[in-house]
C-alpha cells in the first residue's frame, strides 16, 4: 500500500507545484488539483480497504529514519484510514463544487484548498504533539484564507474573529505543550500517554491548557460566535469542508489528547460536549438563516460527538461504532446540507422551497435531516441506540436525558425546516443546478445510504435495510414515475402478499393487528386510487409507514421494535405533511413523536441493563426499583401515539389536515400501533407500583380524562375532520382504559375498539373527506341538507355513528357491554365516573356530524353537487358491511383472542354458547338483538309508508317559521356554535390548557434561545473574551470540582 | 338454540297491554298535574282520540327519507326498549324478549329512539327542531349520568347485570327492594329519572312558545302518531327498569300497574312544583346534586 | 534567571492578551498578539533551559559523545524556531486581512465590523 | 319582490355557476287538491267523531280577541276537558282561531299559517271584525270579511265574545265536524284561485309561493 505519507506529500507537492504554473493555466491548475485530491482520496481509500478487508494491524509511518521520540512519527491505523479518506472525499467534493470560484481565483485558491486538506489530514496522522500544533495553526492559515473564497463580503470580518482566536487558542496550546514536555520529556502523544502520571491527576495545568485549546477549535459553547459567523458567510463548499472535514479531524485530536490525559479528563469533555450540544441546539432555534442554523447543528453535533468522546470509558469495544456513527452522520448530512445551500438562492430558510421543483433534492435533503436527527436506517440512529443502551447500562441518567433533550430540539427545527420546504411558497429563482454542484450532494446522499447498510452490518441486530417490508417501502422510490394507480395497485397487492405469506406466523393478538394494518390498509387504498397524476412523495411515505408498522408487530425484541416505530414516525410524519394547511401540525406531530420515541428509547435502554440484545418478553423479568421507571418512559412513549390527553395537541391538526385518503390511515390505523405498544407493555410488566401508586391506576385516569376531554373538545369544533380526530383522541382514551384494567375483558374491551374504532372512524373520515372534497370546505356549518345529494356518504355516516356511539345493534355496544362487564370485576371505581360522562357526550358530536353536514338547510352553491368519487364511496361501503358483519358476528374477531387472553388472565372470559355470548355477570346475544331491532324498525316502517303514501314532498323552506318564511339557508341552518349551553356549562374544562403549556413551553425556549444567541454580539474582540472566559471558568469549575 | 316461536305473541301480548295502560297513565297524570292546578283536566280517553285524529288526517307532507325514519326510530326504541326487559317477574309469558341481553342492552337501547328522532328532526329542516335536539342532547349527558352510576352500584352489588337476577335479589319483603339496601344508588336514580321525563324542570327541550315544542315542531299526522304511541310505551318502558332495579319488580300485572304509576308520580308531582331551568343550569344542577349521590353510591357499595 | 525569564514570558503573555482584549484597533491587536507570541517563545525557551549548560549545538567543545550531560534540551528551541516561523506567517495573514478590511470600511475599529451576529 | 327572493346566480365549490329561483326552488309549488274521506263511511264516521274529540287550536293572537282565549286555559273554563288544546306548530293544529280583526299585514302570516296545516282544517272567526270589520269597516288597514280570503267554518259573534261564548262555539264546531261539514280546507282547493285573487287584492307585497305546503 502506498504510504499514508504520500497524502500530505501528494498535497504540498502538487500546491508547490501550482506556484510554479502561470496565472492563465488555471484549467491546468485544477486539473492538478484535482488529481492531487484524487490521488489523496485513493490512498486513505487505499487503507480502508486494506483494514477493512484484510484486516490489517494500524502501521507506524516514521520520518527521518528515527523511532517515535526522537523523531515525529504518524499512524496510519483503521481510524485514521476512515477519517482521512473523510477529509479527502469532502475535500476533492468540494473542490468539484468550487469549480467556477476555484477557477476565477486561480491557483492560489487551489494551493490553499490542497493545503488545508493536507492539514487537516495531518491533524489525523500525527503522533507527536508539536507536530499537531503545526498542523492546527497550517490548518488555521489556510481556514482563513478559504474563508475569503466566499462572495460574502462579510466573511472578511469573520475572517479576521477566528484569526482572534486562532491567536489566542495557539497561545493556550504553545504553553501547554512546552509545559507538557516539561514534565514527561516527550513530545510524542503515546509517550506522553505511558510517561506521565501526574497529567493524569485531573488538575493538570498543562495538560488543561493543551486540552481546552483541541477543544476550543472544537467550537464550545460559548466560545463559538467566530464559528457561527465562518459558517453564514462562508462559501458553502468550504462551510462543507470545515464543518464535516475540520470537525472530523479536531475531534480526532481531542481523541488523542485525551488518550494522553486518560480517564480522569474523560468528564471534562463529556461536560463541555453535552453542554455545548444542548446550547447550541437552543440557540438554533429562533435562527433564520440558513447557513447559521446549520452551523448551530454543527457545533451541537461536534459538542455531542466530544461528549461522546467522553465516555469512552463505559462504551468499550462499541466506542468507535457509537462515535463514529454519529461523527459519520453528522459529516455526511452537515456537508450535503451545505452543498445544497448553494444551490439556494435566498438565505431565509422558507426560501429553501426552491427545492421542491427537484424532488431528487427533497430526497436528498429528507437523507440529511433523516441523518442528521438520528433516524434509521441512517449510521446515527444505531449509534444513538448503542450510546442510549450503554448510558443507561451504567446509569448515566442525566446525559442520556439531556442528550435526548438536545436531538429533540434539533429535530424540532430541522422538520421546521423540511416543513417550509415542502408548504411553503414557492420563491422566484429557481434551484441552481449545474452537474458539479449536484454531483458532490448525489454523492453524500450515496454515502449516507451506504454507511446505513454499513452501520446496520455492525449493528449486531438485524439490518434494518434488509427486512423486507422497509425494501418495498424504499422500492416506491425508485418507482416514482410510474401513474399513482399502479403503484396503488402494486402498494396493494403487496401488503396482501405480504400478510398471506405470513399470517400463520402471529398469535391471535398479533393477527388482530396485522389484519388492520395489511389488509386493512389496502382497503384505505382501494381510496386513493381516485387521485390521479403520479402524486410522488405519497408512496414511499405510506409504505414507510406500512413498513413500520409491520416491522413493529413482528418485533421481537427492543432494537426491532424501536427501529420500526421509528420507521412509522417518519413514514407517517412525511404523509400528514402532505395535507394543505398541516405544515404546523405535522411538525408538532413529528415532535410529539420523537419526544416519545427517545421516552421508548430510554425505557428500552435502562431495561436492557447494557445488555445489547433485548427481548421484549424480557420486559417481564425486571424487577425493583428499576421495572417502575421503565415503565413509565414506555408507557409514556406510547401514549403520544395514543394523544393521550396531555399529549394529544399534534392529533386533531394533523388528523384533521391531512388528505382524505391519509386521515384514516393515520387515526384508523397508525394510532393502533401506541395501543400495540401499551399491550405489549402491560402484557410483560404488568402491574407497576412506584412509591406505592399503582401506575395502572394511573393509566385508568390518563384513559378515562382522555375520553372525556377527547369527546368534549369535539363537541365544540366546527371543523368536521378535526371533530372526527377529537373523537380518535376520546376512542383511545377507552381503548387505553380497557388495558389499564389489567383484566380480561378489559383487554377484550380495547380489542374490540382497535377493531371497531378502525372500521367507523377509517368510514367516517373517508365520508368527511369525500364530503369536504366536494363541498370544498371541512366547516360544518357551511355544509347542510346534502343527504339527498351524498346519499351513500350519509349512509356510511349514519351507520358510523350509530357504531361509535355504542347504540345497539351495531358493534360499539359490544364495545360497551364488554367495558361494563369488565369494570365489574375490576376494583378501581372512580375513573368509571369519568368515563361514564364521556359516553353520552359521544351523542353530542356524533349528531352534530351527521345533522350539520347531512340534515337541515341545503345551502346554495350545494344545489349541484355530486355523489363523492366513487373510489371513495367504495371502501366505506366495505366498511359499512364489515360493521354489519362484526355487529352480528363478534365472534369471528374475538373469540380466538378471548382464548388467546385466558393465559395471561384466566380468570373472567366470555362464554361462547351459540350466539349468546355471556359472562360472569350478563349476557347478551347480537344476532337476537339484530333480528328483533330489525323486525320491529322494518314493521314500524312499512306501516308509516303505508299511511304515508300521499304524503306531499316539500322543499326545504317549505317549514312553519311562525307564519314567515325564512330568509336564507345560512341563517336556518342552526349549526355553528350548536352546543352553545354546553360551552356554558361546561366549557370551563376544555379551556385550552394543555395547548397553552406547550405553546409557553416551546415560547420560553425560543425566548430563552432569543436572549441568550445576543451573547454574540459579532465583536471580534468579545468573541476573544468569550473564549478567555470560557478557559478561565471551566478550569475553576472543574478543578472545583 | 332453539327459539320459542310463542315468545312473539306474548311479547306482543305485553306490547299491547303496555300501550293501553300507558295512554291512560298519560292521560291520568295530566289529569293529576290539572287537578294541582284546580282545573278538571282533559278526559281519560283523550290521547286514545287525539290518537285516531292523528291518523285521521288526510294530507301529510314530507320533508324526506330522514323525515320517515325519526319518528320509526323513536317508536322502535320504545317498543325495544319494553321487549328487551321482563316485564313482570318469574313469569315466562312476559319475560319479553330478554334473553338478547342484559341490562347493558336495555340501557343503550334508550339512545336508539333519542338519536333517531334528532335525525328525523334535523331533516326536517328546520332550526328550531335542531336547537330542541341541541338542547336535549346537551341535557341527556348529565341527567344519564347518575342513571348509569346507580346501575354501576346495583351491578356491584348484585354482582350481575341480568335484570331478572336483580330482581330475585330483592324477593322476600320490602326491606329487600334495592330502596333500602342501598338508599344513596336509588337517590341518584330517582334525581335522574327527573330529566329523563321531559316534565319540568327539565323540560326546557320542548319550549313550546320559544321553539315550537323543539325537535317534533314539522312532525304531524300519522309521524306524530306514532310518536304519540311512544310517548305512551316508553315512559312505561324505563320505569320498567327502574321498578325492576330498585323497587323490586313487579311479579303480577296489579303490583306492576302500580309500582309503575306511583314511580310515574313522582315526576309529575315535583314537575307541578317546580319552574323551567335552563339547560345550563340543569346540567350544573345534575353535576352538583345527582352525581356525587351517584358517585357516593358506587363508593359505598 | 530561568525564572526571571519565564516570569517575564508570561507577563508578555498577559500583556499581550491585556492588549488584544482592550484595543479596538485592528493593528494594534495584532501587535498585541505579537508581544503575546513573544512572551510564549520566553517562556517556551526558558522552559528548555538548564543553568550551567551550554547551547545544543554539536561542535568541538560539546562532542556527541558528552552532549547528553552538557547542553541544554534541544527541542524547545527547536519548538521556538518553528512557531516563530509559524507566527510570522498568521501575523502576515492577519495583517493582510486588516488591509482588506480597512479598504472595504475605512475603518481600522473592530467593533465596527459586527455585521454577522446572532 | 325582497332581494333574498329575487334570481341568484350561484357559483358553486368547483367553479360552475348556475341560476337559483328562490321561489321555485325552496318552495313547493303544487296547489292544494281536493282530499276525500276514508273509503268506509263508518271509518270516515269515526275519523269525524275523534277529529270533533281533539280540536288542536293553533293560537294566533291576530286581535284583542287573543286575550280571551287565555281564561280557557285556567281552571275557571278550562277547555281542556272538551278535548280542546292549543298547539304551538300549525303542523300539529287543526284549527285556526283569528282572534279579532286582521290587519293586512298579519293575514299574510294568518294565510301562511292556515296552509302549513294538514287538511282537514278548520278556520273560526272570532268577533265581529272577523265578519263585517266591526267598528273598523272603514279602517284602511284591516280586512273587513275574512271569508274572503280563508274558508271559515265558524264565526263567534261578539265585541269581543266572552269565553263562555268560544267554549259554545266549540261544541257548535264539534257538531259541524261529526256531521261531517268541517269541509273548508276542501273548499279552498276547490276556490283556490279565488281565494288567492282575494288574497293578492289585499297583499300588495304578495312575496310568497302560492301555496305552502
Amino acid at each position: 500500500m502506498v504510504s499514508a505519507l504520500y497524502i500530505l506529500i501528494a498535497a504540498l507537492g502538487a500546491a508547490f507545484f501550482l506556484g510554479f504554473l502561470k496565472d492563465g493555466m488555471r484549467a491546468t491548475a485544477y486539473a492538478l488539483t484535482l488529481a492531487a485530491l484524487v490521488f489523496m482520496n485513493f490512498i486513505s481509500a487505499g487503507w480502508v480497504w486494506v483494514f477493512v478487508v484484510d484486516g490489517a494491524a494500524p502501521v507506524e509511518i516514521l520520518t527521518s529514519g528515527f523511532p517515535p521520540p526522537f523523531a515525529i512519527n504518524l499512524r496510519m491505523g483503521l481510524t485514521e484510514a476512515a477519517l482521512t479518506l473523510l477529509v479527502n472525499l469532502s475535500g476533492l467534493l468540494s473542490a468539484l463544487y468550487l469549480k467556477d470560484v476555484l477557477l476565477a481565483l486561480g491557483r492560489r485558491s487551489m494551493a490553499v484548498l490542497l493545503i488545508a486538506v493536507m492539514a487537516l489530514c495531518g491533524i489525523i496522522l500525527t503522533r507527536d504533539i508539536f507536530n499537531l500544533f503545526v498542523f492546527f495553526e497550517l490548518a488555521a492559515i489556510a481556514t482563513a484564507g478559504l474563508i475569503l473564497l466566499s462572495e460574502d463580503k462579510r466573511a472578511l470580518s469573520a475572517g479576521f474573529k477566528y484569526m482572534i482566536v486562532a491567536q489566542a487558542i495557539s497561545v493556550l496550546l504553545l504553553i501547554g505543550i512546552i509545559f507538557s514536555y516539561h514534565a514527561t520529556g516527550t513530545l510524542n502523544i503515546d509517550g506522553m500517554a505511558e510517561a506521565s502520571t501526574e497529567l493524569k491527576t485531573g488538575a493538570s495545568i498543562a495538560f488543561f491548557l493543551m486540552f481546552i485549546a483541541v477543544v476550543a477549535e472544537l467550537k464550545p459553547f460559548p466560545a463559538n460566535g467566530w464559528a457561527l459567523d465562518i459558517y453564514e458567510s462562508a462559501h458553502p463548499a468550504f462551510s462543507a469542508i470545515f464543518s464535516a472535514a475540520s470537525g472530523a479531524a479536531f475531534l480526532f485530536a481531542a481523541d488523542k489528547l485525551l488518550h494522553i490525559g486518560g480517564a480522569a479528563w474523560f468528564p471534562l469533555a463529556t461536560g463541555i460536549g453535552i453542554v455545548t450540544f444542548v446550547a447550541a441546539n437552543l440557540l438554533a432555534l429562533p435562527q433564520t438563516n440558513d447557513r447559521r442554523l446549520l452551523g448551530y447543528s454543527s457545533i451541537a453535533q461536534t459538542g455531542l460527538v466530544l461528549a461522546v468522546l467522553g465516555q469512552q470509558d463505559i462504551l468499550g469495544d462499541r466506542y468507535l461504532f457509537v462515535a463514529g456513527g454519529l461523527l459519520f452522520a453528522h459529516s455526511i448530512a452537515k456537508a450535503g446540507l451545505y452543498w445544497l445551500s448553494g444551490l439556494i438562492a435566498g438565505r431565509e430558510l422558507p426560501d429553501w422551497a426552491a427545492l421542491r421543483s427537484r424532488p431528487l433534492l427533497i430526497f436528498a435533503f429528507v437523507t440529511f435531516i433523516a441523518m442528521l436527527s438520528g433516524l434509521p436506517p441512517f449510521p446515527g440512529f444505531y449509534a444513538k441506540w448503542e450510546l442510549a443502551r450503554l448510558l443507561a447500562g451504567e446509569g448515566r441518567i442525566a446525559l442520556l436525558a439531556l442528550i435526548l433533550f438536545g436531538a429533540l430540539l434539533e429535530a424540532g427545527y430541522l422538520f421546521r425546516w423540511f416543513g417550509y420546504i415542502i408548504k411553503r411558497e414557492q420563491p422566484a429563482q429557481r434551484v441552481a443546478c449545474t452537474p458539479h454542484k449536484l454531483a458532490p450532494v448525489i454523492a453524500a446522499v450515496v454515502a449516507g445510504w451506504a454507511l446505513g447498510y454499513l452501520w446496520g452490518d455492525l449493528s449486531g441486530h438485524a439490518n434494518l435495510l434488509l427486512a423486507v417490508p422497509l425494501l418495498f417501502a424504499l422500492s416506491f422510490l425508485l418507482l416514482e414515475w410510474l401513474p399513482a394507480w399502479i403503484k396503488n395497485t402494486l402498494a396493494i397487492a403487496g401488503m396482501v402478499a405480504f400478510f398471506v405469506l405470513t399470517y400463520a406466523e402471529y398469535d391471535p393478538l398479533r393477527l388482530i393487528f396485522s389484519v388492520i394494518i395489511l389488509i386493512g390498509g389496502p382497503i384505505i387504498f382501494l381510496a386513493s386510487y381516485h387521485e390521479h397524476g403520479r402524486r410522488i412523495g405519497f408512496y414511499p411515505a405510506a409504505m414507510l409507514m406500512y413498513a413500520g408498522l409491520t416491522l413493529l408487530i413482528r418485533a421481537n425484541d427492543s432494537f426491532g421494535f424501536f427501529a420500526a416505530w421509528e420507521m412509522l414516525t417518519v413514514g407517517s410524519y412525511f404523509l400528514i405533511l402532505r395535507g394543505k394547511h398541516s405544515e404546523p401540525h405535522a411538525l408538532s406531530y413529528i415532535i410529539f413523536s420523537l419526544g416519545g420515541a427517545f421516552m421508548i428509547l430510554a425505557g428500552f435502554a435502562l431495561a436492557a441493563q447494557g445488555a445489547p440484545q433485548f427481548d421484549l418478553a424480557s420486559l417481564s423479568l425486571l424487577t425493583q426499583p428499576l421495572a417502575p421507571w421503565v415503565f413509565i418512559l414506555l408507557a409514556l412513549g406510547f401514549m403520544t401515539k395514543t394523544a393521550a390527553i396531555g399529549l394529544h395537541i399534534w392529533l386533531p391538526g394533523a388528523h384533521g389536515e391531512a388528505e382524505t385518503d391519509v386521515s384514516p390511515m393515520v387515526s384508523g390505523i397508525l394510532l393502533k400501533a401506541g395501543l400495540f405498544g401499551l399491550i405489549v407493555l402491560l402484557m410483560t410488566m404488568g402491574k407497576q407500583q412506584l412509591y406505592g401508586i399503582e401506575l395502572t391506576h394511573v393509566l385508568l385516569w390518563i384513559g378515562a380524562l382522555s375520553a372525556l376531554l377527547g369527546n368534549l373538545m369535539a363537541i365544540f369544533e366546527e371543523d368536521a375532520k378535526r371533530l372526527l380526530a377529537y373523537s380518535s383522541i376520546g376512542q383511545m382514551g377507552y381503548a387505553v382504559f380497557g388495558l389499564a384494567l389489567m383484566n380480561h375483558l378489559g383487554w377484550l374491551m380495547a380489542l374490540m375498539f382497535v377493531i371497531n374504532h378502525y372500521i367507523y372512524k377509517s368510514m367516517l373520515f373517508l365520508s368527511a373527506g369525500g364530503v369536504a372534497k366536494r363541498t370544498g370546505t371541512r366547516d360544518m356549518y357551511r355544509m347542510g341538507g346534502l343527504i339527498t345529494l351524498m346519499p351513500l356518504s350519509f349512509i356510511a355516516t349514519l351507520i358510523g355513528i350509530i357504531a361509535v356511539s355504542g347504540v345497539p345493534p351495531l358493534s360499539g355496544f359490544g364495545g360497551r357491554w364488554i367495558f361494563y362487564n369488565a369494570i365489574l370485576s375490576s376494583d378501581v371505581r372512580l375513573p368509571m365516573v369519568i368515563l361514564f360522562f364521556a359516553g353520552p357526550i359521544a351523542f353530542l358530536y356524533l349528531f352534530r356530524l351527521i345533522h350539520t353536514i347531512f340534515l337541515g338547510q341545503l345551502k346554495d352553491e350545494h344545489r349541484k353537487l355530486k355523489e363523492a368519487p366513487f373510489w371513495i364511496i367504495l371502501p366505506q361501503m366495505i366498511f359499512v358491511v364489515l360493521l354489519l358483519v362484526f355487529a352480528v358476528a363478534p365472534g369471528l374477531a374475538l373469540r380466538r383472542v378471548d382464548t388467546y387472553l385466558n393465559q395471561f388472565f384466566p380468570e373472567g372470559g366470555l362464554n361462547w354458547a351459540g350466539t349468546t355470548i355471556s359472562s360472569n355477570y350478563g349476557y347478551w346475544n347480537p344476532v337476537a338483538i339484530m333480528i328483533t331491532v330489525c323486525v320491529i324498525f322494518g314493521s314500524l316502517f312499512a306501516w308509516l309508508l303505508f299511511v304515508n303514501r300521499k304524503a306531499q314532498k316539500v322543499k326545504q323552506f317549505n317549514i312553519v317559521f311562525a307564519g314567515e318564511r325564512p330568509y336564507r339557508p345560512e341563517t336556518t341552518h342552526f349549526a355553528w356554535n350548536f352546543f352553545a349551553p354546553y360551552r356554558k356549562a361546561l366549557g370551563f374544562m376544555v379551556q385550552p390548557f394543555v395547548t397553552r403549556f406547550w405553546s409557553g413551553l416551546t415560547d420560553l425556549l425560543h425566548a430563552a434561545a432569543d436572549l441568550s444567541r445576543r451573547l454574540y454580539n459579532g465583536n471580534g474582540q468579545t468573541y476573544a473574551f468569550h473564549f478567555i472566559a470560557f478557559v478561565v471558568v471551566v478550569y475553576f469549575l472543574w478543578t472545583g470540582v | 338454540m332453539e327459539f320459542d316461536w310463542m315468545k312473539i305473541p306474548y311479547a306482543l301480548l305485553t306490547l299491547f297491554i303496555v300501550v293501553n295502560y300507558g295512554f291512560l297513565l298519560n292521560a291520568l297524570i295530566q289529569k293529576i298535574a290539572a287537578r294541582v292546578g284546580r282545573r278538571y283536566g282533559i278526559p281519560i280517553w283523550q290521547n286514545y282520540v287525539d290518537l285516531i285524529k292523528n291518523y285521521g288526517l288526510r294530507s301529510s307532507i314530507t320533508h324526506g327519507a330522514m323525515f320517515y325514519l325519526g319518528p320509526v326510530f323513536r317508536l322502535s326504541g320504545g317498543v325495544g326498549l319494553l321487549l328487551f326487559v321482563p316485564a313482570i317477574y318469574g313469569s315466562y309469558m312476559f319475560s319479553n324478549l330478554s334473553f338478547a341481553g342484559d341490562l347493558i342492552l336495555a340501557l343503550y337501547f334508550i339512545f336508539f329512539g333519542t338519536l333517531g328522532m334528532a335525525l328525523g328532526a334535523g331533516e326536517s329542516g328546520h332550526p328550531y327542531a335542531a336547537i330542541g335536539v341541541s338542547r336535549g342532547l346537551s341535557q341527556v349527558t348529565t341527567s344519564e349520568l347518575p342513571l348509569a352510576l346507580a346501575v354501576f352500584s346495583v351491578a356491584l352489588q348484585y354482582q350481575t347485570l341480568s335484570v331478572t337476577e336483580i330482581v330475585a335479589a330483592q324477593q322476600g319483603g320490602i326491606l329487600n327492594w334495592t330502596l333500602f339496601t342501598n338508599p344513596v344508588a336509588v337517590a341518584a336514580a330517582m334525581l335522574s329519572f327527573l330529566g329523563s321525563m321531559m316534565r319540568p324542570p327539565f323540560d326546557v327541550v320542548l319550549a313550546p312558545q320559544e321553539i315550537p315544542i323543539g325537535p317534533p315542531t314539522e312532525y304531524h299526522s300519522s309521524y306524530l302518531a306514532l310518536m304519540q304511541t311512544n310517548r305512551a310505551i316508553f315512559p312505561v318502558a324505563k320505569i320498567v327498569i327502574y321498578m325492576n332495579l330498585f323497587f323490586g319488580g313487579a311479579s303480577d300485572w296489579p303490583t306492576f300497574f302500580l309500582k309503575v304509576f306511583l314511580i310515574y308520580l313522582w315526576s309529575a308531582f315535583v314537575g307541578v312544583v317546580f319552574p323551567r331551568f335552563r339547560v345550563e343550569q340543569s346540567i350544573r344542577w345534575f353535576l352538583i346534586w345527582a352525581v356525587p349521590l351517584g358517585i357516593l353510591s358506587i363508593l359505598m357499595v | 534567571m530561568v525564572y526571571i525569564a519565564m516570569a517575564t514570558g508570561f507577563l508578555l503573555i498577559l500583556i499581550g492578551f491585556y492588549g488584544a482584549l482592550t484595543n479596538r484597533n485592528l493593528l494594534r491587536m495584532i501587535v498585541a498578539f505579537s508581544i503575546a507570541d513573544t512572551g510564549i517563545n520566553l517562556v517556551i525557551i526558558s522552559v528548555g533551559y538548564l543553568p550551567g549548560r551550554t547551547a545544543p549545538i554539536l561542535d568541538t567543545t560539546v562532542t556527541a559523545a558528552a552532549a547528553a550531560a552538557r547542553i541544554i534540551d534541544p527541542v524547545p528551541q527547536a519548538l521556538v524556531l518553528t512557531a516563530i516561523v509559524i507566527g510570522v506567517g498568521v501575523t502576515a495573514l492577519m495583517l493582510a486581512y486588516t488591509l482588506k478590511l480597512y479598504e472595504k470600511k475605512r475603518t481600522l475599529d473592530i467593533a465596527k465590523f459586527t455585521e454577522l451576529k446572532w | 319582490m325582497k332581494e333574498e327572493l329575487q334570481k341568484r346566480v350561484i357559483k358553486g365549490p368547483d367553479g360552475v355557476e348556475f341560476e337559483v329561483e328562490p321561489l321555485r326552488d325552496y318552495y313547493c309549488e303544487a296547489p292544494p287538491t281536493v282530499m276525500p274521506g276514508a273509503y268506509i263511511q263508518i271509518v270516515e264516521d269515526l275519523f269525524n267523531w275523534a277529529r270533533a274529540e281533539s280540536i288542536w287550536i293553533l293560537g294566533f293572537g291576530t286581535g284583542c280577541g287573543a286575550i280571551e282565549m287565555r281564561p280557557l286555559m285556567t281552571p275557571r273554563f278550562d277547555a281542556y276537558r272538551y278535548g280542546v288544546q292549543w298547539r304551538p306548530t300549525p303542523r300539529q293544529a287543526n284549527l285556526l282561531m283569528i282572534s279579532g280583526y286582521l290587519s293586512t299585514k298579519t293575514l299574510k302570516r294568518a294565510i301562511r299559517s292556515y296552509e302549513q296545516m294538514q287538511s282537514p282544517k278548520y278556520v273560526v272567526g272570532l268577533g265581529s271584525c272577523t265578519i263585517n270589520g266591526g267598528m273598523y269597516w272603514d279602517s284602511y288597514n284591516t280586512i273587513k270579511r275574512l271569508d274572503d280570503y280563508l274558508p271559515v267554518d265558524l264565526y263567534i259573534a261578539g265585541c269581543m265574545p266572552r269565553p263562555e261564548a268560544l267554549l259554545a262555539g266549540f261544541q257548535d264546531m264539534k257538531k259541524l265536524i261529526r256531521a261531517g261539514k268541517g269541509e273548508g280546507a276542501n273548499r279552498y282547493a276547490e276556490n283556490f284561485d279565488w281565494y288567492k285573487a282575494n288574497q293578492k287584492r289585499v297583499i300588495h307585497d304578495w312575496d310568497m309561493p302560492d301555496y305552502s305546503w
